[in-house]
């Protein structure tokens, strides 16, 4: 066992036990610290892989800036005590647990399977490490439409938020 | 171009109405007269341009390609079956805009246009060679009536224009499944005309094309839209209803499931068969017992149009031709029928047979038309209801591809007619007047125009019924031949009365038979 | 991984030994500073009695800290309000690890960079990992289960994450300029002469960054978060002895981790005049070091200085602040940056392009503000305060 | 590293994210659980990435979070306006669009 | 990689909502420009956008753009059509809409421009990146539009659900795209129709499909996977509902034509099987439902979603004539029934929107020309001639039939029986019943009739001169 494997066994275990934390705990804000927890985990698989601009930018962008933001709503809202009300009742519970684990059996069976693949079977050629270089290039010549395209997204979030939370002047008035 | 222009008249006078709305009740009533009669004055026009030595489709001038894309093409044309209900349509218009004359309460104009869409629709549905063509007028041909039922209805007009309308979505979603089949069968293409079997799964095309038919027909089973259609219909829409739209159905049969499908019209005519025979009886008893003059007419209709399919699956020309003349009939003298109901509605506002009595000492003219017109729907000799049921009866008993027995139980539908409409009138016409009915006056000189034309030719066809089949005496065959496993059994002389020769004919054939048999 | 040589492993845990002590040591001298200096702005002593010129009193305070009793209070969520400190600490120590304190010197015939990991990706780390301060102080503020503690949490993440903003755009300047993430390289090619630094090429995208690293730190005049006339100190209210000191020491350490960043990607890092060259091997390196940390003390003096002569902003003169005027700025340096790098190639034209079109949004921005705000009706007083005086004051 | 157990752990998160949104029934958190299963996928997608030795795989990464982060501004921003009219965020007490 | 010559040609239809989405945004700047200056400008971008497209499609400008991933072709092209129709009258009918509350209208226009925009990528997008992309633009658009009307707490509401089903089904969709790639070792459409045709199909390959069927399905509302749609219809501002029902719907069936018919058409035995089953489940489904609903917004939420059953149809029959019938339909769907909720807009009393159906008594003699409007839509809707919806239906059918689907059409067939049931219930209760109380109507508002003149002459136009649009959508199957 090298030093890949105990660390992807790592990673991969805290990233499970988060995200198993997200859905148990019954307080919204112990949930959104388990996910950063399990993103940041995620993180360290990113690096794993070579990713370093990626685990940096998952680190940025979930951790730093949308985990802080449901951190915020949750406090602004103060949802510790409502969150207990109205929990579904078992049989619901039972059924998504029990459709769950078969989708959980299904995703691993095919991954298993996939190894046949020759596109997956191809594995462990390819190693090493991915410049931000390497992707800034990417970005702005083969990727340039969807770059544009995400910025349209993110305009779009933009005014959409203003839209929905700006107050009004006449309101203040 | 004469035949379009028939077709799309009454839509021009839609058009008109509804442009010039504001000019007035009479104004609307006039415009649509004018135009319904400027239409059968055009449509005699068919009748004396139409050639009755040919089978073919004509007077509908070149197919016109509509929806290239789909093979789909503007093409109409007449035989000799369709002229007759074009006519039959064109005639009924101007009487039904006549006989609405002063009966419309609320939204004249919206019941003068629907009246001629419903008109435009029908002669469509008669007159397309294209089955998308076919089937765009089926269905649009419903919204119209749809809205003559609904809106100038009776109390619970609302559930029966449902009710009327859903079922023939039902049958027509069925037909055009069958007619998507039907194209792609038929080379890429909707035409009538260039369609020749036999089809792949022809039995089930087959049914599905009789399903769409015989909840119009309708046929036993799928009546029961029927009544309810009828007893809330204003008077004018159970004129159309029973005059023409039933007619569909029947026409629908003749032109579609007979001639395309000989194979399984063979097949399920043991089956279609005793279903006419149970609606001719069904349809006598159920109008016995009625106590609403409308729903008794109603039923008599579900007895009537047995018959009529009775005498199609009969696959003779004797048979074919007198359920040919019996849609006409029918049409007229159940038409009438309505007509005559819907006048004394006017009058007393009922229609309960108990609430009458006596009435021809009141109302002379009304009761000598009442009388006529019972007599021609009970089948008397020198009326047209004999006429057509006799052929009918004759050509199902001598020469029917079905056993006789059901022709038996047939023929005593007619003396079931006989029963229901004679008690009826008796029980209308005669015995004390009720006090409440002391007033009512006899018909007035409209209401007499209204049922002239209508007298004339039940009297006409009742006498000299040879014009009539003459004219559609080729077609007929046409079709007799394509649906008849034996040709020899098709032809038919020019003008040679139909009686005994094809009685004639057909014991030769059974003999034959019998002979093939005994080998 | 696995054949690291044993020799690189042993000098960075060296390396992170000594930094962490440093940091540690730079904590408490930078609160013995800020007292002292912050008498001397306000014309009294600060302390003065522990140790010679009160250089003792941090560690009678934290000795004091130490030995405090630990109160939890009862109302208070414990398992986060026991982490929150921590989570504020300890992304201040670890941001220290990719900035470069100085060149290298040679020990052992190895050269060993004065920096702990050098990573290609060394601004991006410091931007994510300072992005997760904010943890600490929401949490806190949040597990302290107190209205003010809340209000202040709430106010820092606001602040926190709209500023974070500006830090990272201040950035990328820079980076066109260098076409690298790594902080060692963008200190090397930053020349030797204070010309050539980037803090004149970028003079805009420099202030933005310099503002927002105030705003980060949660310092005058941006420590909306603890105000303690309005929230009692906020997120830390609740907080006592040494849970209060950890908060206390990640300020600190903030400070001088942001202190060091600025001048390794503005103010040429560890050069200066080429004296960072003089002597051999070994003195070079320690010689840049001592440039290093001088450069960093006297921004960390820029820390003190600011606090006592900029009065607090107002929650929304903050955010309009942030997203008015520091946010067009560092985009405008961006657009402005990158068109002029790819048409001159010339790193003055580059300067002098920002610095007059900074000025140009500046004055816009500040144009339509005035056009835009509509002027309050300003209500008679039984004060003999008028409002608009008041805010000043504040 | 084999590429299946990347694969094996993103169906996992995957999975865990699909029971979350199913069981839990605040607004907030099931919005998490769809993070959780957005992160998922991009697991999926760096590790397929580096197997077939190309870059795509992370450019698509970095582009699904930026359309996370716009998401959850635009989620986050909604929840708080419902929390406004209605003082609760739990799904099955916001019913009052039922025919 | 040098940064390939743009040809801007190609973007034309793009660039012009691009455009148009900057000159509002500067526009609702200033306070002084009235905002239905901004309404105009919208529709003004948007008929020259549509202009352009159909110029192009004229002239069968095809191109592939941005490293094969931004594909222009007839089939985008079309649907460009689509979308731009909607989004014209979804605006005609809003204009006066928006003026009843003291609503921000810039950023309304603002929204539907950025979601018709991401319409079009979805339609053009040839790389599973783009349909990505163009879908969130999209979603993220209308999740906030849904929404838009904050103080009201079913808009809000509908936001809501619409969000959380909508990002859940993004999630599905991304996995997918996931596993594809790990199945294919490309994301691009061409590449991947190739590789499968190299290789036998991987259970990565399948599972991502199933994904991607999910996703779909949650998006343009398909049975099982529907449960938003009467909600968010109901609660959303009922413009957004008919933009809902409309553009998105045809643009996630674009992207839905798109990748499986020309991404994975070697794993048809796989898909269609499934596509024939959720067609059924989701004309059933959607039209028996609907015959219970009594307001109007959910019986047009259900009715929508049978109608995706019926696109379905030409989906599960995966031949050109399927596709084309798609395309046709979409078109047909979309006019009609944002006409049909421009009658809803259209039917408002004085003191809010009339939503029952009950409300409709009488309109029928109070409001001749609303009833008219309302009764073409429904006729057009259920599928009666002389109407488009009639052809649109006729033609996915006699697809379905020439694919040898003959149950499916059937089972389609009868569904369209059923449906008139509840459309003609509509009419019945406006030209048939009395009302009951004397509801006090507003004046119509001339853009809205306008809107609803346009959407009622395109229907009537298509019935009966189907060629008009059935050629063009012969001509755009990819």
């Amino acid at each position: 066992m090298n030093a890949e494997q105990i660390l992807f066994i790592l990673f991969g275990a805290v990233s499970l036990i988060g995200a198993v934390s997200v859905i148990s705990f019954r307080h919204p804000i112990y949930s959104a610290l388990s996910l950063v927890v399990t993103f940041f985990a995620q993180a360290g698989l990113f690096i794993l892989l070579g990713a370093h601009f990626v685990a940096a930018v998952q680190v940025i962008v979930y951790a730093g800036a949308i985990m802080v933001l449901f951190l915020f709503v949750i406090m602004l809202l103060n949802l510790g005590t409502l969150s207990a009300k109205g929990a579904i009742g078992p049989k619901v519970k039972g059924f998504a647990v029990i459709l769950g684990i078969l989708l959980a059996i299904e995703g691993i069976y095919i991954a298993l399977n996939s190894a046949n693949d020759t596109t997956v079977a191809a594995a462990e050629s390819a190693t090493g490490t991915t410049t931000t270089y390497d992707i800034g290039k990417l970005l702005f010549s083969e990727y340039l439409l969807p770059f544009e395209v995400t910025s349209l997204i993110l305009l779009a979030a933009l005014i959409g938020v203003i839209v929905l939370v700006k107050r009004e002047s006449q309101e203040e008035n | 171009m004469l035949l379009s222009t028939v077709i799309f008249l009454p839509l021009l006078g839609v058009i008109a109405i509804a442009l010039l709305r504001g000019l007035g009740e009479s104004a609307i009533k006039g415009i649509a007269l004018a135009i319904g009669l400027i239409t059968f004055v055009i449509s005699l026009g068919l009748y004396t341009g139409f050639n009755a030595d040919t089978a073919t489709f004509q007077l509908g001038g070149t197919p016109i390609e509509w929806v290239s894309g789909l093979g789909i093409s503007y093409h109409i044309g007449i035989d000799g079956i369709s002229l007759w209900l074009v006519l039959l349509t064109t005639f009924l218009t101007p009487v039904c805009i006549l006989a609405a004359w002063n009966s419309v309460e609320k939204g004249l104009s919206g019941f003068m246009m629907s009246l001629l869409a419903l008109e435009t629709g029908m002669l469509g549905v008669f007159c397309s060679l294209d089955l998308f063509l076919f089937f765009v007028f089926w269905e649009s041909m419903l919204i119209p009536m749809y809205f003559l039922i609904g809106i100038w209805g009776g109390e619970r007009r609302i559930y029966a224009t449902v009710k009327f309308v859903l079922y023939t979505m039902a049958g027509s979603a069925l037909m055009l499944v069958g007619i998507l089949a039907l194209y792609f069968q038929n080379d890429n293409s909707f035409d009538l005309t260039t369609l020749s079997g036999p089809f792949e799964h022809s039995d089930l095309l087959f049914l599905a094309f009789f399903v769409a038919f015989a909840i119009k027909v309708p046929l036993f089973p799928f009546h029961t839209w029927l009544p309810d259609a009828h007893v809330e219909a204003p008077t004018v829409g159970s004129v159309i209803l029973a005059g023409v739209l039933l007619k569909m159905g029947t026409y629908g049969i003749i032109r579609f499931c007979l001639p395309l499908f000989p194979d399984a019209a063979e097949k399920f005519t043991p089956l279609i068969v005793p279903l006419a025979v149970i609606g001719i009886i069904y349809g006598a008893l159920v109008a016995m017992v009625q106590p609403d003059l409308k729903k008794l007419v109603a039923y008599s209709s579900v007895s009537h149009l047995g018959f009529v399919v009775l005498g199609l699956f009969s696959k003779n020309p004797a048979g074919l031709q007198g359920s040919v003349l019996q849609m006409i009939n029918h049409g007229l003298s159940t038409g009438a029928l309505f007509l005559l109901v819907g006048m004394i509605y006017e009058r007393r506002h009922s229609r309960m047979i108990v609430d009458f009595g006596g009435l021809s000492k009141r109302m002379p003219i009304f009761a000598t038309v009442f009388m006529i017109v019972t007599l021609s729907s009970i089948g008397l000799p020198g009326l047209n209801g004999f006429v057509g049921e006799y052929m009918i009866l004759f050509g199902s008993f001598v020469q029917g591809a079905f056993s006789k027995v059901y022709v038996v139980f047939a023929t005593a539908g007619v003396i079931l007619a006989a029963v229901y409409m004679l008690w009826m009138f008796q029980r209308v016409m005669f015995g004390t007047l009720d006090k409440t009915n002391e007033n009512l006056p006899d018909l007035n000189a409209r209401e007499i125009v209204v049922m002239l034309p209508l007298l004339l030719f039940i009297v006409w066809i009742g006498v000299y019924p040879k014009p009539f089949l003459n004219k559609m005496e080729k077609s007929v065959g046409l079709v007799v031949t394509k649906v008849q496993a034996t040709p020899a059994m098709g032809q038919l002389e020019n003008g040679v009365p139909v009686g005994t020769k094809l009685a004639l004919r057909e014991t030769e054939h059974e003999k034959s038979e019998k002979e093939a048999q005994t080998k | 991984m696995e054949n690291l040589p044993l020799f690189f492993i042993l000098s960075s845990i060296v390396k992170i030994v000594i930094i962490v002590h440093l940091l540690l040591i730079g904590v408490m001298l930078m609160i013995w500073a800020e007292r002292r200096v912050s008498g001397w702005m306000q014309d009294r002593l600060g302390p003065n009695r522990v140790g010679p010129q009160g250089l003792l009193q941090p560690i009678a305070d934290g000795l004091k800290f130490m030995f405090k009793e630990d109160i939890i209070p009862d109302h208070v969520d414990k398992p986060l309000y026991v982490l929150a400190p921590a989570m504020l600490l300890v992304p201040a120590l670890i941001t220290a690890a990719v900035v470069p304190f100085g060149s290298s010197i040679e020990l052992f015939g190895e050269t060993i960079n004065l920096q702990i990991a050098d990573i290609n990706i060394g601004i991006l780390y410091i931007l994510a990992i300072t992005s997760l301060g904010v943890y600490g102080v929401v949490l806190g503020a949040w597990a302290s289960n107190n209205k003010y503690s809340l209000l202040g949490g709430l106010r820092s993440s606001a602040q926190m994450i709209s500023y974070e903003l500006t830090l990272g755009l201040g950035i990328i300047g820079i980076l066109m300029l260098t076409s690298s993430l790594s902080l060692r390289t963008i200190a090397t090619e930053q020349g030797a002469y204070p010309w050539q630094w980037n803090f004149l090429i970028h003079f805009p995208a420099f202030l933005a960054f310099t503002t927002a690293m105030f705003a980060e730190t949660n310092r005058l005049p941006f420590d909306l978060a603890e105000a303690e006339q309005e929230l009692v100190a906020g997120y830390h209210t609740e907080y006592s002895s040494m849970k209060f000191a950890m908060f206390f020491m990640a300020e600190y350490m903030n400070m001088i981790v942001g202190s060091a960043v600025t001048v390794t990607l503005f103010l040429g890092g560890w050069h200066f005049f080429g004296l960072e060259n003089v002597g051999g091997p070994v003195w070079s390196g320690l010689i840049s070091f001592a440039i290093f940390f001088v450069k960093t003390a006297i921004f960390l003096f820029g820390f003190i200085w600011v606090r006592w002569t900029l009065p607090r902003f107002r929650y929304d003169q903050l955010m309009n602040f942030g997203w008015k005027f520091l946010l067009p700025i560092a985009l405008t340096s961006i657009v402005v940056t990158g068109t002029l790098w790819i048409m001159t190639g010339s790193r003055l034209v580059v300067g002098i392009g920002n610095a007059v079109s900074a000025f140009i949004v500046v004055s816009i921005v500040a144009g339509m503000l005035v056009m835009t705000t509509p002027k309050p009706a300003i209500q008679e007083s039984d004060s003999r305060f008028s409002p608009t005086a008041l805010d000043a004051v504040e | 590293m084999l590429l299946e157990y990347y694969l094996i752990l993103s169906a996992l998160l995957f999975t865990i994210g699909v029971i979350g949104v199913l069981v839990r029934r605040n607004a907030i958190i099931i919005f998490m659980c769809i993070e959780l299963m957005l992160n998922a996928a991009n697991l999926a997608f760096v590790a397929i990435s580096r197997n077939l030795g190309e870059t795509t795989g992370q450019v698509f990464v970095f582009f699904v979070m930026a359309v996370a982060a716009a998401e959850v501004a635009i989620g986050l921003a909604i929840i708080v306006s419902v929390f406004k009219h209605r003082q609760t965020i739990n799904v099955d007490e916001i019913n009052s669009l039922k025919g | 990689m040098p940064i390939e010559e743009i040809n801007w040609q190609l973007l034309m239809p793009e660039l012009v909502i691009a455009l148009t989405l900057l000159i509002v945004l500067v526009f609702d700047l200033f306070d002084s420009i009235s905002k239905k200056v901004l309404g105009w400008m919208t529709i003004v971008g948007a008929a020259i956008a549509l202009w352009v497209s159909i110029q192009m499609h004229l002239d069968g400008t095809v191109g592939i753009q941005f490293n094969q991933m931004f594909k222009v072709d007839n089939f985008s092209l079309f649907f460009n059509m689509i979308f731009l129709i909607s989004t014209i009258l979804v605006v005609l009918l809003s204009m006066s809409y928006l003026d009843r509350g003291d609503k921000k209208q810039g950023p309304y226009y603002l929204l539907i421009l950025l979601a018709t925009l991401g319409m079009m990528l979805m339609a053009a997008g040839n790389e599973l990146i783009i349909v990505f992309l163009g879908l969130e633009l999209m979603s993220l658009s209308l999740y906030v539009l849904a929404g838009y009307f904050r103080e009201n707490p079913a808009s809000s509401e509908a936001g809501m659900k619409y969000l959380l089903l909508g990002a859940f089904a993004s999630a599905f969709f991304l996995y997918g795209i996931a596993l594809i790639y790990g199945g294919a070792g490309t994301t691009s459409i061409p590449a991947i129709a190739e590789k499968i045709t190299a290789e036998s199909s991987s259970p990565l390959l399948l599972a991502g499909m199933f994904l991607l069927i999910v996703g779909f399905g949650f998006k343009v509302a398909i049975v099982p996977f529907h449960q938003w749609a009467p909600d968010v219809y109901e609660g959303a501002p009922t413009t957004i509902a008919a933009f809902i029902s409309a553009g998105p719907k045809a643009a996630g069936f674009a992207a839905f034509l798109r990748i499986f018919m020309e991404a994975l058409p070697n794993l048809q035995g796989e898909w269609s099987g499934v596509l024939i089953l959720l067609a059924m489940l989701t004309m059933t489904v959607g039209n028996v439902i609907a015959i219970a609903q009594t307001n109007i917004k959910r019986m047009l939420a259900y009715s929508s979603i049978a109608h995706a059953g019926y696109v379905l149809i030409g989906l599960a029959a995966a031949n050109n004539d399927g596709i084309s019938s798609a395309m046709l339909y979409l078109l047909v769907y979309c006019v009609m029934n944002i006409g049909a909720f421009g009658a809803v807009i259209l039917a408002k009393t004085e003191d809010g929107e009339s939503l029952m159906i009950s409300d409709y008594a009488g309109l029928g003699t109070r409001k001749p020309l609303l009833a008219m409007f309302m009764s073409v839509m429904l006729l057009s809707l259920a599928g009666f001639p002389p109407t488009a919806g009639f052809v649109g239906k006729f033609y996915i059918f006699k697809a379905a039939v020439g694919a040898g689907h003959i149950w499916l059409v059937i089972i389609g067939a009868l569904n369209t029986a059923i449906s008139a049931f509840y459309y003609l219930r509509v009419v019945v209760t406006m030209y048939m019943r009395e009302p009951e109380e004397e509801l006090e109507f507003s004046p119509y508002a001339s853009t809205l009739v306008i809107g609803l003149i346009i959407a009622a002459v395109g229907v009537l136009l298509i019935g009966i001169l189907p060629s008009l649009m059935l050629t063009p959508a012969q001509n755009s199957v990819f």
